[in-house]
């Protein structure tokens, strides 16, 4: 594999540390520049980690060592397929989430606009080193700066559901943290290193149980992030937050860059060789369906709109565990693309929340009927991540879908394809109503009176992303090639070629 | 009897410290509990001269003129030294330790430690 | 030169462009696309083309043979009927969905390989719900909302199975397949669209929920291709046919004991279903023959009884047998062209049914299965007698009280244009069998055994039916389905994740949150349960509380020494 | 260094010190206190401590004494213990 | 202290005696080298006698004589002495405190010149000595009398 | 012998300068000052120099007054001194630079005496650091002491009788030292740490070295804070003005660990401590300890200042539970940690300073609306805080990481998991008060709309009766931001600092 | 309190005592203490520093470093002092 050395992995990073800084002295007075600067730091970002692309598809590594953190470790930015992947999307979203942001936080004039947007970036700043870092320590430096930046987003109300879901927020993700660096240590001890490599670096080291604790705490860590289920409270909690911020903290970057944790440690420093050698990922595919199918159980039961999707998050985001811990090619391939997929997806469904919050202040399932009818764009969009999520085609949901199923047939675990099937029948069975109600039930005392879309800074943020969602299902390589980096990222874990 | 000839002073030494541990302990008058501390650290002092002491040898001065000189007709003096030292310490503290205690009396009229607890709360 | 696509690329991104038109050109527009798909159509050659690379995959789009072929013709007249009739339809979206529907049921039809047509497979699904949903009222929200679930069940099925079939197999084109749980799983999938009796229950639940225009749509597509899929995969499949023959069977006696006029056409669609299906599962060309062209039959006078009784619910707003009748005079084309249809399907001679279900019946008689033959023709009876029944009642009965006119122009124009249609197939068998996928060797329709056959059990159904009217008066029963038990299944696990599921979820959720808010009022002052005092309340923090006499740290050091050098000595 | 006044001199050490701690009024103590300094002294000049042994005279018995008292002046003679 | 002790013997005493004292201690200081003493102990004999010219007189005749300021200007003074000294010797190309150095600028030998550096220490030693006895007391002693 | 004279400039240009600062005192205060600042950055460059020397070319040795070393003093300065040197002289002088406005506001008359026993408390520890002779560093030891007695107790109420307290154990602790030295003495006859680890192997099993031990063990646990031993800790340093406790917080403790770690490794062969006695199982145990009381009192307080003096004891136990793991990672994670510690420590205590500076809470109740008040200030608080909750890429986080790697090594699984929990329970800590300033309206502003809340501060004439607060003077402010800053750099540096220089602080069989 | 300072003093005392078994005897001038560093000063003092008085010799130059730490002792506790009793200003 070829190594190229180049500054851009550290450009982009820094581009949205810079952002921060600039907005925060920019500030509350000059409410434009401020939001241009978020702005204009969210397209250079796309650009930076586009252009790295056609490198890394050529299967190059592009790498940027900093400063030697201890033996055998350093500050070290490498930015593989899989890290590419990931911070494709992350930059792409924050493009949308940005300019959706703007309209939401202006829509709602929210108090304290600048932390907000501070904050942001800085947790755009930590999804982007998760995803470049070429070690678990770098990782998991910019998975803490994640957390804590996201810490004042989630309390951003300022009111006493808030502080305590942001609260709750951080005591689970910091114990998690706790075993992550209790595992990481671990690790270390075992081998001297912390660099990811394809196929694992374990291997070979430590007795088997001690690997199986080891891989126990791995995922209990980053699982919290990725909410996986026992360790998912924290995530309906967060709801309180800001649309925009759910948005990110359910599509972009927070659990997204769990399940890329999670999918690292299993590829890329256990190994599927290992872990098929001890029989861990069967375990943990068993987790994560169970993961699967309660989350999407419970979703149906949740009227607050904002709630169902976290549920409904818990539930994708299980099934791209899933996929990676059944260790097939196109299991992992599946999975891989699902979290592009399901970012877009569930990115729109938020942001579609958002707008109908900003517009209605409606926040509840049943309280929905009939508003397609004034917000059609919104709520088509709407239907169409939602019908997505569900693996219904032309949307993007189902290329997941479909090699996901593949997927658990290769590893020869048809159980597990029933399991994914039923999550996509409990997706239809929680998103039909949401789709039929608001289209096509006549509202209740409440008169919609003609077309009442928010503003454009929203809508078409939402309209992009779900008209992405579908194209991304057509045409999965367009632009940013999302499929053959997945794919590219299943071979080489997997030793393939 | 030859180990309590050879050790005694050291155990004398150990009964001060003792003292002035208990005084530390026991006293509650802030005064008291100085001197307990003056007390433990004069026994440290205690310690280090006999370190230094030498049966059948004579105070570390040489004689006028001497020629060579023998180490062992000599007590040791660096513990002398080092104990010049420790006392010119402990004086300071002491020094400072007095000035403390006006300052605390100056505050609570009382230099019982129980008074001034109870007056804190 | 212009090169075809897939007939299906015009309807589904022509889908596209309806809601930024208005009025007339919206209408043209609406009407221009069935037309272009002809002109493609005719455009295109047999053999497979637009082959497309998808990731790992070589797609077929354009899968052209005769069946493919004769499919698309099918789908593409009727849907520019269907089209036609629901011209006035002012709500875009129903326009949107309806393409979309027809579209991807093209694509199903014209693809070559398995991706493809479980890819088109579930838009049409989704696009079917859309038009169920399309009528706005509780009753077809829930209904459509079952449907959509059903066929996602049914997709998953097919899902598996395909992806079963390309583990194993290794390939995803579309072909024969013979048995294996891919096969069975592939069979539920395409059986589910096809109304397989256990799994028929959304058709009759669905269908009458649906709008006036949207149920003609369903009624086309939806088991259409699922019968084609069928034909495709299981053609002389022993299974297919007799589970043809009982779907014949049932769906009569069901659609006899129906009120609801639309609900009625229903069952019938699952009894047609299994004629075609029946002739599938035999298998030789002239069973095939006759289930593709009992297909192309019944869609046309299926269609026109949905388009019959959709003007009837359209001009009266009723739809129940015992609020109807009399209509005869009021509504006269309507009348005479449901009359038609009612003939046609009965298989009465001279109309289009009798030839394909002739077929069928000699198909069956030629490769020896006498049993399937005659739930065929009993079957038959009873299709004669339901729709004997729907007529009298609907136009023929004594009803005062109703008010009608006849319907619009652009209702009626369909309508008789597939009545003339329904007669001129019927009349000349060639036109139809020039489209049919086996050459027709050498079969007549009309021989005279089969007429006298023919007639001789209407003669003795319109008898029965005369003479026990009373038995065949509508009532407004409730008839229990499978769909009961489909529905109590939905309702008790729907109420298991809404009820207890969730409560243990929330008491979970109080847990932790109790738990968190204990720890956080503990970490306020951990020490307060060192001071907890007699009467169980934590004490707010007094630091004084701690501050000890500087005695006891003293303490502590000299027993720190004494533990120290106690471990020490001991220890070395 | 004669053993026995030196084990003498240790008695009065070790009595000294007991009893500026015993005292009830901390004058006295001081002033034992004093004492207790000065018989370190000679202790520490009959150890051949000479060094040590003034400056235990110039410091403890004097200097230190002197504060002592001074700050017992100025603040109380009371004590409980 | 500041009531006084009237009693003219004492202070008549005390008057004589004091110079005494206070040549004792510079002599302490001086001798050092050769006999028990040194710096320090005749630093505090130094002290001891400004001390005693208060209990007998009251402090500000003490204050007259070594007023605070001076007192802490001694101080200071003497430690600069001393480490001064020691700067000297490595500004000589010597390590810290390495009074043989000191031979570079007196006219003696190297070992000579350590007993003179050991001398200029040992004053210096002395007047802080001396200063932060006398400022300790003047301090301790010059605490007003109990308020309120 | 002649060499380079900086390791004595380390010392002797502060304590001149100290002396000096109280003549100029005498002549115009407001040399007194610059002074100070002049003298500590002296000493900060020398102790650059020096671990420039000590990277170059290895140990440098300095012979006081010219005598070898079992005779006379002696520094010695290798990697782990240098670079403790080099952390308390800079921390000291950021913490001086930013004492100024505090002192002549608080102590107006008495400046130049303050300054004086500052620059003299700093010379303490910077003398305990460099030496190489085991009573020289005692004698260094009261220095520090006693300067630190006097700067304590003449902080608000309560401080003179927190400062006596703290002056018996200090004396207690000073005493058991010198005890150790003199048994060390009594059976070796030399002072000089690098003899006397010559000569410690062979009396290994000699009863008066194991006492000698136990008294050094406990007399630098007192010095150093380490639990039960802490008790004096928290009233003194919530009673010390906040330029004191700013210095002496932070660096006592730390020269206190130093002195542990020098003596455990150089003076004692380091398999005494752990294979011939239990001594790295009781400092494990008590470290343990340390840091859960720390945490759990730390939760407990109300005031400011008092937290962060528990958070202190918990820091303290760190370090111990670090070098009782007794393996190189986890020695590595305490020297680290002195660093860290200090940096971090100074840090939040200088905070504490500037917001009672400005006339603010020390109570945390009352620290809402902070934010907009002090927003640069509060951001180093931030910055600080997670770095003692140890949220990388904050120095914080690097230490603890080191220590889990030791507990790991060492198989000590229940120590690794107080490690851990101990981090959650900072975070409970620290997010507390970050709630409250950033996301609570102050008390005063609660009426007003919301809007008004101007999160970059600056303009906020929000009518109150109350002081007015704002940022800090640029004195006390800059130093803060430096900290801040070092606790960013030093998190992403330490990948350097432990391979350039901490790795050569450890013997090298580890 | 007392009786248990009683009891913590006597038993760390004993332990003390037991621990002064190893000691070498009290003047003993076979003592480590007395021949590893001290002859050196007591044979070279005259010979290096011209100083008769071994103590002086010591304290100011073969250990003089500790002395400008003592005298700095001194000297921090009279600042002290000043520091904290004396009343400036008023």
């Amino acid at each position: 594999m070829e190594v190229v050395t180049s500054f851009k992995p550290l450009l982009a990073l820094s581009v949205s540390a810079i952002a921060a800084l600039l907005i925060l002295l920019t500030g509350e007075r000059r409410r434009n520049l401020r939001e241009g600067w978020t702005f204009a730091a969210a397209l250079v970002k796309f650009f930076i980690v586009v252009s790295m692309i056609p490198a890394v598809l050529d299967g190059k590594v592009i790498e940027c060592s900093l400063v030697q953190l201890f033996p055998g470790v350093s500050l070290q930015f490498r930015v593989d397929a899989f890290g590419l992947f990931f911070a494709t999307l992350a930059s792409f979203l924050w493009m949308a989430t940005s300019a959706y942001s703007i309209g939401y936080m202006r829509g709602l004039r929210s108090h304290a606009q600048t932390r907000f947007f501070f904050c942001f970036a800085f947790a755009l700043h930590g999804a982007l080193g998760i995803a470049f870092a070429g070690n678990l320590f770098t990782l998991f430096i910019f998975y803490e700066i994640l957390t804590v930046s996201t810490f004042p987003l989630v309390a951003h109300k300022e009111t006493g559901e808030a502080i305590s879901g942001g609260r709750k927020y951080l005591a689970y993700l910091l114990s998690g943290a706790a075993l992550v660096i209790f595992s990481m240590g671990v690790t270390y001890s075992l081998t001297g290193t912390l660099d990811f490599k394809s196929g694992g670096f374990l291997q070979g080291h430590g007795s088997d149980g001690l690997l199986r604790v080891l891989f126990a705490a791995f995922i209990l860590g980053f699982g919290t992030k990725a909410a996986l289920m026992p360790l998912h409270e924290w995530l309906p909690t967060a709801m309180v937050a800001p649309t925009p911020v759910s948005a990110l903290l359910h599509a972009v970057a927070v659990v997204k860059a769990g399940v890329f944790c999670v999918l690292r440690v299993i590829l890329y420093v256990f190994g599927p060789d290992l872990l098929s050698g001890l029989h861990l990922g069967i375990v943990l595919a068993s987790f994560a369906s169970l993961t699967v199918l309660l989350s999407g159980m419970l979703a149906l039961a949740q009227d607050n709109l904002k709630r169902r999707l976290a549920f409904s998050t818990i539930n994708n985001l299980a099934i791209i565990i899933l996929g990676a811990s059944l260790l097939s090619p196109s299991a992992i391939t599946g999975g891989i693309f699902h979290i592009a997929a399901h970012g877009f997806m569930k990115i729109t469904l938020f942001f579609a929340a958002g707008a109908i919050y900003v517009k209605t202040h409606l926040e509840k399932v049943s309280e929905l009927d009939g508003i397609g009818k004034s917000m059609p764009i919104t709520m088509a969009s709407f239907a169409v991540a939602a019908l997505g999520i569900a693996g219904i085609p032309p949307m993007a949901g189902f290329i997941s879908k479909w090699y996901l199923c593949l997927g658990s047939l290769e590893a020869g675990q048809i159980v597990f394809l029933f399991v994914l099937l039923g999550s996509a029948l409990l997706d239809i069975a929680y998103f039909g109503p949401i789709i039929y109600h608001s289209f096509f039930k006549k509202p209740v005392g409440r008169q919609h009176c003609g077309l009442d879309e928010a503003s454009l800074w929203m809508v078409i943020p939402i309209a992009a992303c779900a008209a992405l969602s579908i194209l991304f299902g057509i045409f999965p390589n367009a632009f940013v090639h999302f499929f053959d980096i997945a794919s590219l990222v299943a071979k080489s874990a997997l030793g393939t070629n | 009897m030859e180990f309590i000839i050879g050790k005694y002073n050291y155990w004398i030494y150990i009964c001060l410290m003792m003292i002035g541990f208990y005084a530390m302990i026991g006293k509650r008058n802030l005064v008291k509990k100085l001197i307990g501390m003056n007390i433990f650290q004069t026994s440290i002092i205690l310690f280090f001269v006999s370190t230094g002491s030498k049966k059948g040898a004579t105070i570390p001065i040489v004689e006028h003129g001497a020629r060579a000189v023998e180490a062992v007709r000599y007590i040791n003096p660096l513990p002398h030294v080092l104990m010049l030292t420790a006392i010119v310490v402990m004086v300071s503290t002491f020094g400072v330790a007095l000035a403390l205690l006006m300052m605390i009396y100056r505050r609570y009229h009382t230099l019982e430690e129980d008074e001034i607890l109870g007056f804190r709360k | 030169m212009i090169n075809p696509v897939p007939p299906a690329f015009i309807f589904i991104l022509g889908a596209f462009l309806v809601p930024f038109l208005k009025g007339r050109p919206k209408q043209a527009y609406l009407l221009l696309l069935p037309l272009l798909g002809f002109i493609d159509l005719f455009l295109l050659t047999m053999g497979i083309e637009w082959e497309i690379r998808f990731l790992s995959y070589d797609l077929v789009l354009l899968n052209v043979d005769r069946l493919s072929l004769t499919m698309g013709i099918i789908f593409i007249s009727v849907g520019l009927l269907a089209i036609l009739y629901s011209l006035r339809v002012k709500e875009n979206g129903q326009h949107v969905a309806a393409l979309l529907y027809m579209g991807s049921s093209l694509g199903v039809v014209f693809s070559g390989d398995y991706f493809s047509l479980f890819f088109f497979w579930e838009i049409m699904a989704v696009a079917s719900a859309f038009i169920i949903w399309y009528r706005k009222e509780k009753p077809s929200l829930d209904a459509g909302f079952r449907y959509l679930l059903m066929h996602i069940i049914g997709g998953g099925a097919l899902l598996t199975g395909i992806i079963l079939k390309v583990v194993s197999t290794g390939t995803i084109a579309v072909e024969p397949l013979t048995a294996g749980l891919a096969s069975t799983l592939i069979l539920v999938g395409f059986g589910l669209n096809a109304a397989f009796l256990p799994l028929h229950t959304w058709l009759p639940d669905a269908y009458p929920e649906a709008t006036v225009t949207g149920s003609i749509f369903l009624s086309v597509f939806t088991t259409k291709t699922g019968v084609y899929a069928l034909a495709r995969s299981f053609s002389g499949n022993e299974l297919v046919a007799y589970m043809g023959g009982a779907m014949a069977l049932f769906g009569v006696i069901y659609a006899l004991l129906q009120n609801d006029t639309r609900r009625l056409i229903s069952y019938h669609i699952i009894s047609q279903v299994g004629y075609m299906a029946a002739g599938i599962g035999v298998g030789t060309a002239l069973s095939i023959n006759g289930g593709v062209a009992h297909l192309a039959n019944n869609l046309l006078y299926k269609t026109l009884l949905f388009m019959g009784m959709g003007s009837v619910i359209h001009m009266t707003g009723k739809r129940r047998l015992t609020e109807l009748g009399g209509l005869a005079g009021k509504m006269p084309i309507t009348c005479i062209t449901c009359v038609i249809a009612s003939l046609s399907i009965s298989g009465a001679p001279g109309f289009n049914g009798f030839v394909s279900k002739g077929m069928l019946l000699s198909s069956m008689a030629e490769s020896g299965r006498p049993l399937l033959e005659w739930m065929l023709r009993l079957a038959s009876v009873g299709t004669f007698l339901s729709f004997t029944k729907l007529c009298y009642f609907t136009f023929f009965s004594k009803n005062d009280r109703i008010q009608a006119r006849e319907a619009p122009l652009n209702m009626t124009l369909p309508m008789v244009t597939i009545a003339l249609l329904c007669l001129l197939t019927g009349i000349y068998p060639g036109l139809l069998f020039s489209i049919l996928p086996h050459a027709p060797a050498g079969y007549h329709a009309y021989t005279p055994s089969h007429i006298i056959g023919v007639l001789q059990l209407f003669l003795w159904a319109g008898s029965v039916f005369i003479l026990a009217r009373g038995a065949f008066s509508p009532h407004s029963w409730i008839i229990l389905d499978f769909d009961y038990f489909y529905r109590r299944g939905f309702q008790w696990v729907g109420g298991f994740f809404t009820g207890p599921l969730n409560e243990w979820r929330l008491r979970i959720q109080s847990w932790s949150s109790s738990g968190v808010n204990h720890l956080a009022l503990l970490s306020r002052n951990p020490l307060g349960l060192l001071e907890m005092t007699a009467d169980g309340k934590l004490r707010a923090y007094d630091e004084n509380f701690y501050r000890k006499p500087m005695g006891l740290g003293v303490l502590l050091a000299i027993l720190l020494l004494f533990l120290y050098s106690l471990i020490y000595l001991i220890s070395s | 260094m004669i053993w026995q006044i030196d084990l003498i001199l240790l008695a009065f050490v070790l009595v000294c010190a007991l009893a500026s701690l015993m005292v009830k009024d901390l004058l006295s103590s001081a002033v034992i206190f004093g004492a207790y300094s000065f018989f370190m002294c000679i202790l520490w000049a009959e150890m051949g401590a000479v060094d040590v042994a003034f400056t235990e005279a110039a410091v403890g018995a004097g200097v230190s004494t002197i504060f002592f008292i001074v700050a017992i002046v100025k603040t109380t003679r009371r004590t409980k213990d | 202290m500041t009531s006084r002790f009237d009693d003219v013997i004492i202070q008549t005493v005390c008057r004589i005696l004091i110079p005494f004292i206070q040549i004792f201690g510079l002599y302490v200081i001086a001798h050092g080298h050769s006999s028990p003493g040194g710096g320090f102990q005749g630093g505090v004999i130094l002290g001891a006698s400004f001390i005693l010219l208060c209990l007998s007189y009251d402090i500000k005749e003490m204050k007259r004589r070594l007023s605070r300021k001076r007192a802490i200007l001694f101080s200071a003074l003497g430690v600069i002495i001393y480490a001064g000294i020691g700067l000297l010797c490595l500004l000589l190309d010597g390590n810290y405190l390495d009074y043989g150095r000191l031979h570079r600028i007196l006219p003696v030998d190297p070992v000579r010149a350590r007993s003179m550096g050991i001398l200029g220490i040992e004053i210096g030693v002395g007047m802080t000595v001396m200063a932060v006895m006398v400022t300790i007391f003047i301090d301790l002693a010059s605490e007003e009398e109990k308020r309120n | 012998m002649i060499s380079s004279p900086f390791p004595v400039l380390i010392i002797v240009v502060p304590l001149i300068s100290a002396f000096l600062i109280v003549i100029a005192g005498l002549i115009k205060k407001s040399l007194c000052y610059p002074l100070m600042i002049l003298s500590l950055s002296a000493s900060v460059l020398s102790s650059l120099a020096i671990l420039n020397d000590v990277l170059s070319h290895g140990t440098v040795h300095y012979r006081l007054g010219g005598w070898p070393p079992p005779w006379g003093i002696e520094y010695v300065i290798d990697h782990l001194n240098a670079f403790v040197a080099l952390i308390v002289s800079a921390i000291s002088l950021l913490i001086g630079i930013s004492a100024k406005r505090m002192v002549e506001r608080d102590f107006p008359g008495k400046s130049a005496y303050v300054y004086c026993l500052f620059v003299l408390q700093v010379t303490g520890l910077l003398g305990i650091v460099v030496t190489g002779d085991v009573f020289n560093l005692y004698v260094f030891l009261e220095i520090a002491s006693i300067a630190g007695y006097a700067l304590i107790a003449i902080g608000e109420d309560g401080a003179p009788f927190a400062s006596f307290n703290y002056m018996i154990y200090g004396t207690i602790g000073a005493c058991f030292y010198l005890l150790g030295v003199g048994y060390l003495y009594i059976v070796t006859g030399s002072l000089n740490m690098a003899d006397l680890s010559k000569l410690l192997p062979g009396l290994q099993s000699s009863k008066v070295v194991l006492m000698a031990f136990a008294f050094l063990m406990v007399g630098i646990a007192v010095k150093m804070a380490l639990f039960p031993l802490h008790v004096w800790l928290p009233d003194a340093y919530t009673y010390a003005p906040s330029p004191v406790s700013a210095l002496v917080a932070p660096l006592t403790t730390k020269v206190g660990a130093y002195v542990m770690i020098r003596i455990l490794l150089t003076v004692f062969p380091p398999s005494f401590f752990i294979e011939t006695v239990p001594a790295a199982l009781l400092l494990r145990w008590l470290g343990g300890f340390a840091v859960l009381f720390g945490c759990i009192f730390a939760l407990a307080q109300t005031d400011f200042k008092r937290m962060l003096g528990y958070v202190l004891i918990a820091e303290i136990g760190y370090i111990a539970l670090g070098i009782g793991f007794g393996n190189r990672n986890g020695l590595t994670g305490s020297i680290l940690h002195i660093l860290n510690d200090g940096l971090m420590m100074a840090s939040l205590f200088l905070i504490v300073g500037a917001i009672t500076y400005k006339g603010g809470p020390r109570k945390m109740a009352r620290f809402t609306g902070l934010h907009g008040k002090m927003p640069l200030t509060m951001a180093a608080f931030v910055v600080s805080a997670l770095s003692v909750v140890g949220i990388p890429p904050t120095c914080g986080f690097f230490s603890k990481w080191y220590l889990v790697l030791g507990g790991i090594d060492s198989k000590q699984w229940l120590f690794v998991a107080v490690l851990l929990a101990s981090s959650l329970l900072n975070a409970i800590l620290f997010f507390r008060v970050i709630e409250k300033a950033y996301f609570e309206p102050s008390m005063d502003e609660q009426g007003v709309d919301r809007k008004a809340l101007n999160p970059t501060g600056g303009q906020q004439n929000i009518l109150s009766n109350k002081v007015k607060i704002d940022e800090a003077p640029l004195t006390i402010l800059i130093p803060i931001l430096i900290m801040a800053a070092g606790v960013l750099s030093v998190g992403l540096l330490s990948g350097r600092i432990v391979s350039g220089i901490i790795r050569f602080a450890i013997p090298a069989h580890f | 309190m007392k009786l248990i300072a009683l009891i913590a003093v006597s038993l760390t005392g004993a332990i003390l005592i037991y621990g002064t078994a190893d000691m070498p005897d009290w003047g003993d001038p076979g003592s480590p203490a007395s021949l590893h560093v001290s002859p050196r000063y007591i044979e070279k003092s005259v010979e290096e520093t011209q100083v008769p008085n071994i103590v002086t010799s010591v304290l100011a130059d073969y250990r003089g470093y500790d002395t400008l730490g003592e005298t700095t002792v001194i000297f921090t506790a009279g600042i002290a002092c000043i520091l904290l009793i004396r009343r400036f200003g008023r």
